[in-house]
């Protein structure tokens, strides 16, 4: 049985399909690549340029991975056909867009809250002010929305990748 | 009158911590290092010959802790204590604590210190040396309203300065009047829980000004000398991010009145040890001091690498009462040097610090390039201390071969498992206002936007939809409770795979 | 007449490979890789731009095959193809068909390989020349006949020295005529087997010399400079293990006496390129011609740290026919520079070559180390190449700075899975004939005893014992079938770790 | 129930006791010892210096190892009670001393046998070329003894480890 993954990256979609007998097929074409496995991750050659990678899992239940290629950090998310499936009947992708979180990227003390809820904000606006390594970090909101939820308050110690704010 | 130092205890964590005791077992000096709960297993407490534990994680219950350090000292049979740049390093209190305690501190007299280190005081004392300085107020802010007062009689825009430290901590320009009170109060906050004293100053702000500094070298026979400038304009919130030696703009003539200006200052407050003398240079080459750092610098290796001198090693001999065994005329500058501090930033996000643990680390090698780093495979870099963990620095023939080497070795550079601030120290070797030498200290706020970062390519994305494929099939294999076969590879290092037979291929 | 050159193939492997593709970056020139089958993995191969498999394992399947890397620099758009030191580098005939091919080969011309690397005509010309030479015969020995009556003539003790290549294989001392013929078949199946070519001749074994050489440079203007000497008397088995620049033994008056003749005898055989003029010093300090290597040297570091010239790039430069950016009065030696070759040896079993997987490898680091290393952890040392994997550099401000500095760096050098021979080259910089530079060539020979290198320490002992007591207990819980958490610790790197939930501590 | 091991290094004893509530005894007296696990291997630290240790087995059926500490190399033998017990009954350490094999310390060539079989031979003495990374290398007799079987022949390609002489 051949496995057949969807891999957003950076706005774009690869369709990556693996055959029974380990054929690659990058958006339907024969893919060749060789595989090592070296001490810092796992380094791809093809078109005989050589490709450094480290994978790492940025979630707990989906399958979103930072992935570092050649030293470029880039966020991956993968889609396989039970997953696509399942969009298809639920609610799917564009829906689960319009909603986001801003989240703690560091542990720190909040010192500052500056949106209250219900406000409409603008994507990149300033939401709360982190202390962390003795400065003074702005939080921006990830996209436009209404503040649904502020989960904490001034002075608050919090751990990387609390949620901090519920846009909707 | 002279007596050698055999045991020294340094009195700090991270990179400068590694580079001194590297220093030292050069020298044949016995090293202590000192640290806290979380630094267990730091590299500078592995290199030290011995390792004494002073506290908890936060700094003021461990490398803050003047007392427990000096017992530390004493217990430990040292004769000396090096501290390092931060922490303790600019507090004449416990400099003069180590010298009553019967332990040479490496580093200024007290007094010195303590005169550099009073903003007013050593602008008074320049002043009367004939040392140009900007203009600005000559005591700390008491109220809000004083503030404004002051800032308007100065001339918008100003300068917020905390009074004790640097680094950027505790500073903020400020551009309108009705931003000052925000930026008073916040300015105030970060300088009390910076170092403990939320006194902040106000000066005018020089508009388009360059940051170069003046690297000095006295010993206790009353012999100056200055190591030529290094150029620190490139900087982001007040903080240097890329520094090089010499400056673009600082021909021999300038060095040389640069220089003597330099050497007054240090002579005006009788100076001893390595310290630092920082100017801002406006557009007409006009140069005012700015402040005297009376400490080793981060930054000190670009001197190193272009005079050769190795500037640990002359605090030491300085400290040992010996006097320095070169003259003004035998300090050339060679080549060019460049130092990126290397950070736990996310650039793409507003450069947030960064944690986490260091999954794999391999920093760059090869003909002038050099690492001072305080990190290993496996370090967590932790909310406690501040986010630099390695600074790379490279030599050149000139200063485009010290562009182009410093391109390659950030090229080189692996690390996984942290956000660093490498693509941004890429950008700026890539930028064309860099390579011509024609920037000022705003540089990174007028040019840098994180758009302009280079895309993956295509083939890279590839390669991440590989990976990330990879690691999640381990990730269901793993789950599902199959075999770890195949849980293993990649996750694993080399040691892991032959003891399972195989090779890593 | 200058071409640009745009892309280099390199056609060498390890260290040496690295080392051209890091200055090809920092001149922005595109980098192609060849490799074997056992290389597909190897720094070199990852570093390039781009990487052609070109063979299996063995050297005369692969870096030997001249028609396969021409096709290869032809079909990856090669302008240029640079051999390194060793495999191709001093074939004339593979020089010949790199320009034959319309590709520029990166050294000198196949006419000056040729008459330096055939050791009679090298002989004739330098003898021609007035450069002074070591007596012996003047062609190879056609039987072990002839060998015993040229050996007699020549007086014992008497070298045997193959006519190809260098490096210390096919050499042997015969000190008595009984042990001629066994040395001379040794001799001749060593050369053999590693140049594919068995002529042997013979030359006088000049007693207690050192060996210092000349690095030079020309251009193919005709401007040939030197670049002062490097002193390689610290030699095994005719093998350079440590070499230092510049020689304790040589001040200006003699440096610019050899200078001179090796920049005579570069001219002697039209020179274009880097080169190595390689000289005997007796004890009179009278210098004798030995050979002229024409190529790079493995040892050029020492050379690039004093001077702080950049030679790879130079024979680039040269290559494109760019005239030398200096003249012989820009040239000055700065502080002292030492090289240790590091190989994969068990010193304390007779330096037997060892093997093996690189399971930890993290050089020393820090102001004035350089580590030009050709391994990665995880990186396989196999039968089929050179044991050298790195070369650990150091610069001081002087001899005994460079000597204390060389110490703390292999102190610091950590590398696990094979045997190493930092342990003799941390025994080198500890013996006080090599401090006080009081040696010649049998230096080892005469000083070294593996009994003499230190002993662990008690407290050493017991670190091993509890780790040995450790990774048995992990080794029979995994043979129980027990919970494998055990198992990963310690042998799994920190990722492993982290995704379960743990930090390292 | 305590773990007890004699380590035998260099020729001298260690007894190494660990008790059920993880106390250790080295040679009888209490030991404390931190224990940090790094990436190349595991460090201890006691009487505040650290050790850099890493440890990897040389042997398939006994527990031998060879570990770097500091940088310096030494072998690591370990008995545990059972071992030491059962020794008691069987064949003692010193028997085993007296029989010697010659094992090929790298992949490579046979290119001369210097012995023959029945040959009184000297420690240290020369009995086996080895051509291997294009040098010919000597292998030495580990001790003193009569040269049993060869089990290898000139030109023959041999493994690491391959035992090529037995002595008796």
């Amino acid at each position: 049985m051949s496995v057949v993954y969807t891999v957003y990256i950076n706005g774009r979609e690869y369709r990556v399909e693996r055959s029974e007998e380990d054929t690659l097929l990058i958006n339907g074409k024969p893919f060749d690549a060789e595989r090592y496995v070296v001490n810092d991750g796992v380094m791809y050659r093809f078109n005989r340029k050589s490709y450094a990678t480290y994978a790492v899992p940025t979630s707990d239940d989906e399958p979103q991975y930072h992935v570092t290629v050649n030293g470029k950090g880039m966020s991956v998310e993968l889609e396989d056909e039970k997953t696509a499936l399942m969009k298809s009947f639920q609610i799917g992708k564009a829906t689960q867009l319009q909603s986001a979180t801003v989240r703690s990227p560091m542990p720190g003390k909040i010192t500052r809250i500056m949106v209250t809820e219900g406000e409409l904000i603008e994507a990149g606006q300033g939401v709360i002010i982190l202390e962390a390594m003795k400065m003074e970090n702005e939080i921006k909101a990830p996209s436009a929305g209404i503040v649904k939820a502020i989960r904490v308050k001034e002075a608050d110690a919090v751990e990387k990748n609390t949620v901090l704010i519920d846009i909707s | 009158m002279s007596q050698s130092i055999r045991s020294i205890l340094v009195a700090n964590r991270g990179e400068i911590a590694v580079r001194i005791i590297r220093a030292c077992k050069e020298l044949g000096i016995r090293t202590v290092a000192v640290y806290s709960e979380a630094d267990a297993a730091s590299p500078h407490v592995r290199y030290a010959d011995e390792a004494w534990l002073i506290g908890p994680a936060p700094s003021n219950q461990s490398y803050l802790r003047q007392d427990v350090i000096i017992d530390t000292a004493r217990s430990a049979n040292c004769d000396a204590i090096h501290p390092g740049y931060g922490f303790l390093s600019e507090n004449a209190g416990f400099a003069r604590a180590v010298e009553k305690a019967g332990l040479i501190f490496i580093g200024p007299p007290a007094s010195a210190i303590e005169t550099m280190g009073d903003k007013t005081s050593a602008r008074k004392l320049m002043i009367a040396r004939g040392v140009p300085v900007v203009p600005g107020t000559e005591s700390a802010v008491t109220s809000p309203e004083e503030a404004e007062k002051t800032a308007l009689e100065v001339g918008y825009p100003i300068l917020l300065k905390a009074a004790a430290g640097g680094g950027g901590k505790g500073m903020r320009v400020v551009e309108r009047p009705e931003d000052l009170r925000k930026a008073l109060e916040s300015a105030q906050n970060e300088a009390r829980s910076a170092f403990g004293d939320d006194r902040v100053y106000i000066e005018k702000f020089v508009v388009k000004p360059r940051h170069i500094e003046i690297q000095v070298l006295a010993d206790a026979q009353g012999s100056i000398v200055h190591l030529g400038e290094r150029e620190c304009s490139i900087q982001r919130r007040h903080q240097k991010v890329v520094e090089e030696s010499p400056s673009a703009i600082v021909d021999a003539e300038l060095r040389a009145r640069m220089g003597q200006a330099a050497v007054d200052a240090a002579r005006a407050c009788s100076y001893v040890n390595a310290g630092t003398i920082e100017f801002l240079i406006d557009e007409n080459r006009d140069f005012y001091f700015l402040e005297m750092n009376t400490r080793l610098q981060v930054e000190h290796p670009v001197t190193e690498l272009v005079t050769g001198i190795d500037l640990v090693k002359m605090q030491i001999l300085v400290a040992e009462q010996k006097p320095l065994p070169f003259t003004q005329d035998d300090i050339r500058l060679q080549g060019h040097a460049i130092e990126c501090r290397l950070c736990a930033e996310d650039v793409r996000n507003n450069f947030l610090p960064d944690t986490g643990i260091v999954m794999a680390c391999r920093p760059a090698q090869g003909f002038g390039v050099r690492d001072d780093s305080g990190i290993l495979e496996g370090s967590e870099i932790s909310i406690h201390y501040d986010p630099m963990f390695a600074k790379l620095v490279v030599w050149g023939m000139d200063r485009m071969d010290a562009i182009r080497k410093m391109r390659r070795a950030l090229d080189e550079y692996v690390i996984h498992g942290i956000e660093t601030t490498i693509p941004f120290c890429r950008f700026v070797m890539e930028h064309p206002k860099f390579i011509d030498g024609d920037f000022q200290i705003d540089f990174v706020q007028v040019h840098f936007r994180p758009e302009d970062l280079p895309e993956p390519t295509e083939d890279e994305e590839i390669a991440a939809a590989l990976a990330a494929i990879e690691q999640h099939e381990r990730w269901e294999l793993s789950a599902a409770g199959k075999s770890n076969g195949g849980l293993q590879i990649g996750r694993c290092s080399p040691w892991a795979l032959r003891n399972r037979g195989g090779g890593s291929r």
